[in-house]
């Protein structure tokens, strides 16, 4: 990946990879119920798909220096394995995990990286990621543990 | 006791029949007088009252304890807080609240203040009615400044809405005692000129004394109370007799005569007033500074009275005025009936004491009976 | 200080004395027959010493159909008051004039006339109008008499008023649907 | 409205009866002659009110209206509660008489009637008898609530609510009851309208004479005078 | 006459030279005194509760909605409006002002020539006194209203924590009068209630000892008055109105206080007995508040209804949620005993998806109500979490509701800050534990009831804020469990919501107990809708979103209760199962607002 259409196509890719399998999940999800929620995850990563590519296309920029709040809620929690009977709980931690990981995957490259474009593009991205990150925590703190 | 009026034949061209008022000089507030004249001479007198009547005693059926608070002080004009006082303390009677100390010395105070007000009013009023109107300019200036005095405690010069059921609004401001005593001794001095000036007034003697007389027998007749009757000798004073408030606390003079004119009459109210300064220095100093002003009271949106009925009375410058009230533990009153000192010694008193007199003291004569319609009507 | 029993007591074995109410140590209400009471009034005032009547009214019970009159007389010697009440028929509300035993008597016994419509035969200038003049209507102090629906019949209220019940208006606004029109539940 | 219950009929032959000395009597004079007196066409005029006109210049006009602005002299009828606080206007400290107010005790000499708060309908019709009674050009000021909108009686069966169905009113002053001070702002209020030439009640109330007649006899029900008295 | 009475008069010339008493300017030269009672004024502190309307004898106050302002729970958006043809200066409108908002000015002169001119709404018009700072206000020590709440008698924290009888005592009857007394009767608190009741009619029956009507009252909007006079949330008290100088009404407890004094044998005497059949049938999933407020209206409403529940009791999270010394289960039992008694079929031990399928209900039905709550516990997903001693809220309070030994130990750490959590120390410190509750965030943001937060550490449990757990592990004897926790570090939330906790990672702790009680939050479980449905029925996160009248795009489902709101108490689901009888009596072609 020596250019930042090459960066953004990759990014683009995971993310529709993302979608892919959220919707697989809810392919397979027996209620109602968790088959709307895994949907709307997958919905909410196509969104993010559309973002990155209206990036590409120049109409938009990334961010790479705003400040996001890491809750920390995904670092303590155990991993999950995705089945069909997930419950919102699971599916939540398995996002928190999943947008973590894109994230640190991001902040790995920038870091690795010496062209100050492309470093620029990859702290993005981390940022990008981080943010979604939070959004789902911000859910899990919210609908989860209410009372916690 | 009642004496029908001689027959008088209006045909007969000797007789004239004027009207006096509904403006009347001899009185604060509206009133008429039908008189039958032969010559200067009045032959026969009717009273015709009902310019300012309300219809208070209806009014207060329909209105809950504390709505009531505010309108039963209009029932007298020149002294509304002898009305306030006196339905404080029949609903206090009958509910059974007892309104802390210093609100009784506040309310003492106060009472006080407003007699001393009212009489100020008077005396203009009795200098006016015999031609002194320099006496009324300067007892009716003078009266402005204990009003002065009643906005600042009250938040009112007129209706201060100030003694209300279970002890009073607010507590006395800062610095009242010092305006308030200044007060005092300007009228103090003025009192001591209006009795060179009146008084001592050879015009005045002339032609107050032996007008009016009431005769001892007649004050139970017709129910005369308050200075009126103590001119005629009899010692009565309710704050005295029955004392209410800190009245047996206070050391004050029963004033008395035994004339029963109207020279009497002024002379008695004269005197009381100065008796009132002496109450109210004793008031001044003694009022406490500290503690409750009102009684722990119920939600009074909704406040409902226990059944009963009791009348509680006070001595006020015109003499008994009381309150009778008959509650059925509702919100609202059964009965308020208020008995104001004027309705006897406007109506009855005034009719019998008229005749024989001429057009030119009636309105003297009225005014040394002290009356306020306001109070008869309601 | 039972000034009041011991008149009570001597004038019982005379007068159907009944309702008696101590209310406080100097004012004593009690009740007694119509046919007896001007008979009473005028021994408490030649013989007990009560000698002055404060007033006289009425108090309207007309959920019981009766007129309870009221006259107050206090005893200046004992200092004591007491409050005699004669009930009548408030429908056909006749008393005995008091009006020669005390002056003022007829000038109250004038005032009940206009404000309740009660009758005292031979009371002087009776008829004549007291506080009121020109009126067309029941006596405005009985109770059935509206005052405030009169008012605005007769003297109307500007225009420019209306108001809303917080608690209505805030239904209204917040959540309209929950209305339940039928009766349901409870009642 | 109720018919009347018999028995609370007063005993007198008619609803309202004129008084004895209003009824048509004779009355003998002291040489012996009798004389036929009816009061109610004999003691008013029944003439009925006329427009009080304008002067044909404006700056005759104007003069006028500056005269009348500084001598406005009270008639010194207090119909409510109102009055007791026009006393100490009359009083050194606040004075109003270097304002050119006094205070006259017959409506002959006063342009200015002042409604010192409530008027109970007996009042009321001795109002109407007075106002009528003064010489135009004449002024009304309410003062109180009790005349704007029946204030803290609102609801008596004895007084009236708005007082401007009765007699043309000139200027409000709200208040219970209004200091002697609020009644001085009025008067001086009252007295730039008159200069402005704005003050025209007693036009207006000829104007409109048959509207105020109306409502005056629909409240007061022993009407037993004239219909304009002055 | 003698010399001296000729002479004398003439003294009168002496006053000739004294000052003039004239004021030169009258007008301005004497303002309003301070505590002068002129003009009114109205600061933003006004909440539009219409006390100073009530209490003016002259009918001078309009309660009137003013433009641009905002109407929200606890503000009926109106405001007052005054005639100046009617008011008389009395200031009881300022004396009983609940917020004490309303003053008065030292302002005095309005003179115009309009008589249609005096009216103003105080506050919002701009008038000539809005500035001034003088004029009457309410001294402190001058009262009207009785801004203290009569305490209600309750059980000391010693007595409280050695069993399980009810806490609170109950108002007797003197205390219920003067409590309810103190109400002013504005109905600010009838739109905050989820059911919206009508509190003070009910209050002043109570005022009036008509219990009677008090309870036909209560059950125009609520057939669980008994226990919500106990365990409601009691929003309403938050908007009180003699909350703003005092203690807000009890209205809790008053509603308790009607309850309490009408024996169970007379409520079919009282709410009657006589309901109809109009032959259609609506089935209730689950026998908690709100499938059987639900069953209660349809059943008034002539519907046959038949309630599904999976437990052997009916009551949901009251019965099995609630322990006793807060809800005895005699009482529970005396509102669900009275809606079964009008014929309401509840078949225990059925549990929707295992026993009976979704379909065959929408089936056999007219109409379906779905309020089976949130009564799966939400796991820690931390490590350890398989750890035997780690037990779950719910389960531990089941547990006690069903008279079994949860086994708890003696030292027992509680996670979480709700209602649960709190249920769940109190029962263990009733079970002779010694408790330790952690909690993520501060004290003050605890959803659990103020009065529970209070009366748990009354009894002597510990409650340690920002404490965030992070492992459990075993500890060195089997019956006990370890656990690690961090301290956390608030955060604000951009969005406006709740500060949201951070762990420290330098800060840890680690403690060992004889028992972990999980209660961090619970979600709902509806698996059992086929997801067929998926398309007709609207989902946010974990709960339902309902229509206007609690229906989904599923024709014949009805939703309501925690699953469908997000207060999650028992007022609400209460409120959605009346609000779902209404909705389904109107889809099913009755009157349009019953």
């Amino acid at each position: 990946m020596n250019t930042v259409d090459e960066i953004l196509d990759f990014a683009i890719e995971r993310e529709q990879q993302a979608a892919d399998f959220y919707s697989s999940l809810a392919d397979r999800a027996q209620s109602a119920w968790m088959k709307e929620m895994l949907l709307s995850f997958s919905q909410e990563e196509m969104r993010h798909k559309g973002k990155l590519k209206s990036v590409k296309l120049g109409d938009r920029l990334l961010k790479a220096d705003q400040h996001v709040q890491d809750l920390k809620v995904s670092d303590y929690l155990v991993d999950i394995e995705p089945t069909a009977d997930i419950s919102l709980q699971d599916a939540l931690i398995v996002a928190m995990k999943r947008e973590k990981a894109a994230y640190r995957l991001y902040s790995d490259m920038a870091r690795t990286i010496d062209d100050p474009e492309l470093k620029q593009m990859f702290l993005g991205l981390a940022q990008e990621e981080a943010k979604h990150k939070l959004y789902f925590e911000v859910q899990y703190d919210d609908q989860i543990m209410r009372d916690n | 006791m009642f004496e029908p009026t001689p027959q008088v034949d209006l045909s007969s061209g000797k007789y004239l029949k004027l009207w006096q008022g509904p403006q009347h000089p001899g009185i604060t507030g509206n009133m008429a007088l039908e008189l039958t004249t032969m010559g200067d001479e009045i032959v026969d007198c009717k009273t015709h009252v009902g310019y300012l009547h309300r219809g208070f005693e209806k009014l207060m059926e329909r209105r809950t304890f504390i709505q009531n608070f505010p309108i039963v002080c209009r029932i007298a004009v020149p002294e509304p807080t002898f009305n306030e006082y006196l339905y404080a303390a029949v609903v206090e009677e009958l509910t059974g609240i007892e309104s802390p100390e210093r609100a009784e010395w506040i309310r003492t105070l106060n009472l006080e203040l407003m007699r001393l007000a009212s009489y100020l009013m008077w005396l203009g009023g009795i200098g006016a009615a015999f031609g002194q109107g320099t006496v009324y300019q300067w007892t009716v200036t003078h009266r402005d400044y204990i009003l002065d005095l009643f906005e600042e405690m009250t938040g009112a010069r007129v209706y201060h809405m100030y003694i209300v059921p279970g002890g009073v609004r607010g507590r006395l401001p800062e610095g009242f005692e010092e305006r308030c005593n200044d007060v005092l001794n300007r009228v103090e001095k003025l009192l001591f000129d209006v009795e060179k000036v009146l008084f001592n007034n050879f015009v005045f003697k002339k032609r107050t004394k032996g007008l009016g007389v009431i005769a001892p027998e007649m004050v139970d007749q017709y129910g005369i109370t308050g200075p009126n009757q103590r001119a005629a000798g009899f010692v009565r004073d309710l704050r005295r007799d029955a004392p209410y408030l800190v009245y047996d606390q206070l050391e004050f003079d029963v004033i008395t005569a035994t004339e029963s004119d109207a020279y009497a009459r002024s002379w008695v109210r004269y005197q009381e007033m100065h008796q009132g300064i002496r109450m109210l220095r004793q008031c001044l100093e003694r009022t406490p500074r500290e503690g409750p002003f009102q009684a722990r009271m119920p939600n009074v949106l909704h406040w409902e009275v226990p059944a009963g009925e009791t009348y509680v009375k006070a001595e006020c410058t015109r003499g008994e005025y009381g309150y009778y009230m008959v509650t059925d533990g509702s919100e609202y009153v059964r009965r308020v009936h208020v008995r104001g000192p004027s309705y006897t010694h406007a109506i009855a008193l005034m009719e019998k004491l008229a005749v024989g007199t001429n057009i030119a003291d009636t309105a003297g004569l009225m005014v040394s009976l002290h009356t306020y319609p306001p109070e008869i009507e309601r | 200080m039972s000034t009041a029993t011991d008149l009570l007591e001597r004038f019982g074995t005379n007068y159907r004395i009944s309702e008696v109410n101590e209310q406080k140590a100097d004012l004593t209400f009690f009740k007694v027959p119509k046919d007896q009471a001007v008979r009473l009034l005028r021994e408490l005032r030649d013989d007990a010493g009560y000698t002055h009547l404060a007033f006289l009214t009425n108090i309207d019970y007309i959920e019981r159909g009766i007129f309870t009159l009221n006259y107050m007389l206090h005893n200046y010697d004992t200092r004591h008051t007491l409050g005699m009440h004669v009930d009548l028929d408030r429908d056909n509300a006749e008393m005995e004039s008091i009006h020669n035993m005390w002056a003022q008597a007829a000038t109250y016994q004038r005032e009940l006339r206009e404000m309740y419509g009660i009758r005292f035969p031979g009371s002087p200038r009776l008829d004549d109008d007291f506080c009121l003049e020109g009126w067309d209507q029941i006596p405005p102090m009985r109770k059935e008499f509206d005052t405030a629906a009169f008012s605005l019949a007769r003297f109307y209220s500007r225009d420019g008023r209306g108001t809303e019940d917080p608690r209505e208006h805030m239904k209204q606004q917040l959540y309209p649907t929950h209305t339940d029109d039928a009766p349901e539940g409870g009642n | 409205m109720k018919d009347m219950d018999k028995s609370f009929k007063k005993d007198t032959e008619t609803e309202f009866p004129l008084r004895e000395e209003m009824r048509p009597h004779q009355v003998t004079a002291p040489d012996g002659q009798v004389i036929d007196i009816d009061p109610l066409q004999d003691y008013f005029c029944q003439e009925p009110p006329k427009v009080h006109a304008k002067s044909y210049f404006k700056i005759v006009e104007d003069f006028y209206n500056w005269a009348r602005a500084h001598s406005l002299w009270i008639l010194g009828f207090g119909t409510g509660c109102g009055a007791i606080e026009m006393r100490p206007l009359m009083t050194p400290r606040f004075d109003a008489y270097r304002y050119g107010i006094q205070w006259r005790p017959t409506p002959r000499q006063a342009n200015l009637l002042v409604i010192s708060g409530y008027l109970s309908v007996k009042t009321l019709k001795r109002a109407i008898r007075a106002y009528e009674q003064m010489p135009a050009p004449k002024y009304v000021v309410g003062l109180g609530s009790c005349t704007i909108n029946g204030g803290m009686y609102w609801d008596s069966y004895n007084t009236i609510n708005k007082f401007d169905e009765f007699l043309p009113v000139d200027l409000y002053i709200t208040g219970c009851m209004p200091r002697p001070e609020v009644l001085m702002a009025g008067v001086l209020e009252l007295k730039k309208k008159i200069k402005e030439g704005r003050a025209d009640g007693a036009n207006r109330y000829v104007e409109n004479f048959e509207w105020y007649k109306a409502n005056q006899k629909r409240v007061i029900k022993n009407w037993n005078m004239p219909d304009y008295n002055w | 006459m003698s010399l001296k009475d000729l002479i004398s008069p003439f003294y009168v010339w002496q006053r000739a030279f004294e000052k003039p008493y004239t004021q030169k300017r009258p007008i301005e030269d004497r303002p309003g005194a301070p505590r002068y009672r002129g003009f009114h004024m109205n600061s933003e502190d006004c909440i539009g509760c219409g006390t100073c309307e009530s209490i003016c004898q002259n009918r001078a106050i309009d309660m009137v909605p003013v433009e641009g302002l905002e109407q929200r729970p606890g503000d009926s958006g109106l405001r007052p409006r005054f005639d100046y043809g009617r008011c008389c200066w009395c200031a009881l409108c300022v004396d009983i002002c609940t917020t004490r908002s309303l003053h008065l000015s030292n302002h005095y002169a309005w003179v115009t020539e309009d008589p249609d001119a005096f009216h103003f709404t105080a506050g919002t018009d701009p008038m000539p006194w809005n500035e001034n700072s003088l004029g009457y206000r309410r001294d402190d020590d001058y009262h009207l209203l009785v801004h203290d709440r009569i305490e209600m008698e309750m059980l000391g924290p010693d007595e409280s924590v050695r069993g399980f009888d009810e806490v609170m005592k109950g108002y007797t009857e003197e205390q219920a009068v003067l409590e309810a007394d103190r109400c002013v009767e504005c109905g600010i608190c009838v739109a905050t209630c989820p059911a919206h009741m009508s509190v003070p009619d009910y209050i002043r029956s109570v005022r009036k000892r008509d219990y009677e009507t008090g309870l036909r009252l209560l059950y125009e909007t609520n057939p669980f008055s008994s226990t919500c006079g106990r365990i409601c949330t009691h929003r309403c008290e938050t908007v009180c109105v003699m909350g703003y100088q005092g203690d807000p009404i009890a209205i809790r407890f008053l509603k308790r206080a009607i309850v309490d004094r009408v024996p169970a044998e007379r409520y079919r005497e009282i709410l009657g007995d006589d309901v109809s059949d109009n032959g259609r049938t609506v089935g209730v999933i689950g026998a908690g508040p709100g499938g059987m407020s639900a069953a209660y209206y349809l059943r008034r409403l002539g519907y046959g209804v038949t309630v599904y529940e999976a437990q052997a009791r009916a009551g949901g999270m009251l019965r099995y949620g609630v322990p006793s010394y807060r809800l005895p289960d005699d009482q529970l039992d005396k509102d669900i005993d009275y809606i079964r008694s009008l014929g309401v079929e509840v078949r225990f031990n059925t549990l929707v998806g295992r026993d009976v399928t979704f379909q065959s209900l929408l089936d056999t039905h007219d109409a379906v109500f779905l309020a089976v709550g949130l009564n799966q516990p939400s796991a820690l997903r931390i490590n350890g979490e398989e750890h035997p001693r780690v037990l779950s809220g719910l389960k531990v309070l089941d547990d006690v509701a069903n008279g079994l030994d949860p086994g708890i130990g003696r030292k027992v750490a509680v996670i979480g800050g709700g209602n649960v959590a709190m249920d769940a120390a109190r029962v263990s410190r009733r079970m002779g534990a010694e408790v330790t509750v952690l909690y993520r965030r501060r004290i003050e943001d605890m959803p659990a009831d103020p009065d529970e937060i209070h009366e748990s550490q009354a009894e002597g449990c510990t409650l340690v804020a920002q404490a965030i757990p992070v492992e459990i592990k075993p500890a060195a004897s089997e019956a006990q469990v370890t656990i690690v926790w961090g301290e956390a570090e608030m955060v604000a939330d951009d969005k406006g919501g709740r500060p949201r906790p951070v762990l420290q990672e330098d800060r840890m702790h680690e403690e060992t107990y004889d028992c972990v009680i999980a209660a961090i939050g619970q979600g709902g479980q509806i698996d059992f809708i086929p997801s067929d449905y998926r398309e007709q029925i609207e989902f946010k996160w974990n709960k339902f979103v309902p229509g206007d009248y609690q229906q989904t795009g599923l024709a014949k489902l009805f939703v309501g209760g925690d699953i469908a709101n997000s207060r999650a108490d028992a007022i609400s689901a209460i409120e959605d199962g009346h609000h779902a009888a209404r909705g389904i009596h109107r889809f099913l072609g009755g009157s349009a607002d019953a």
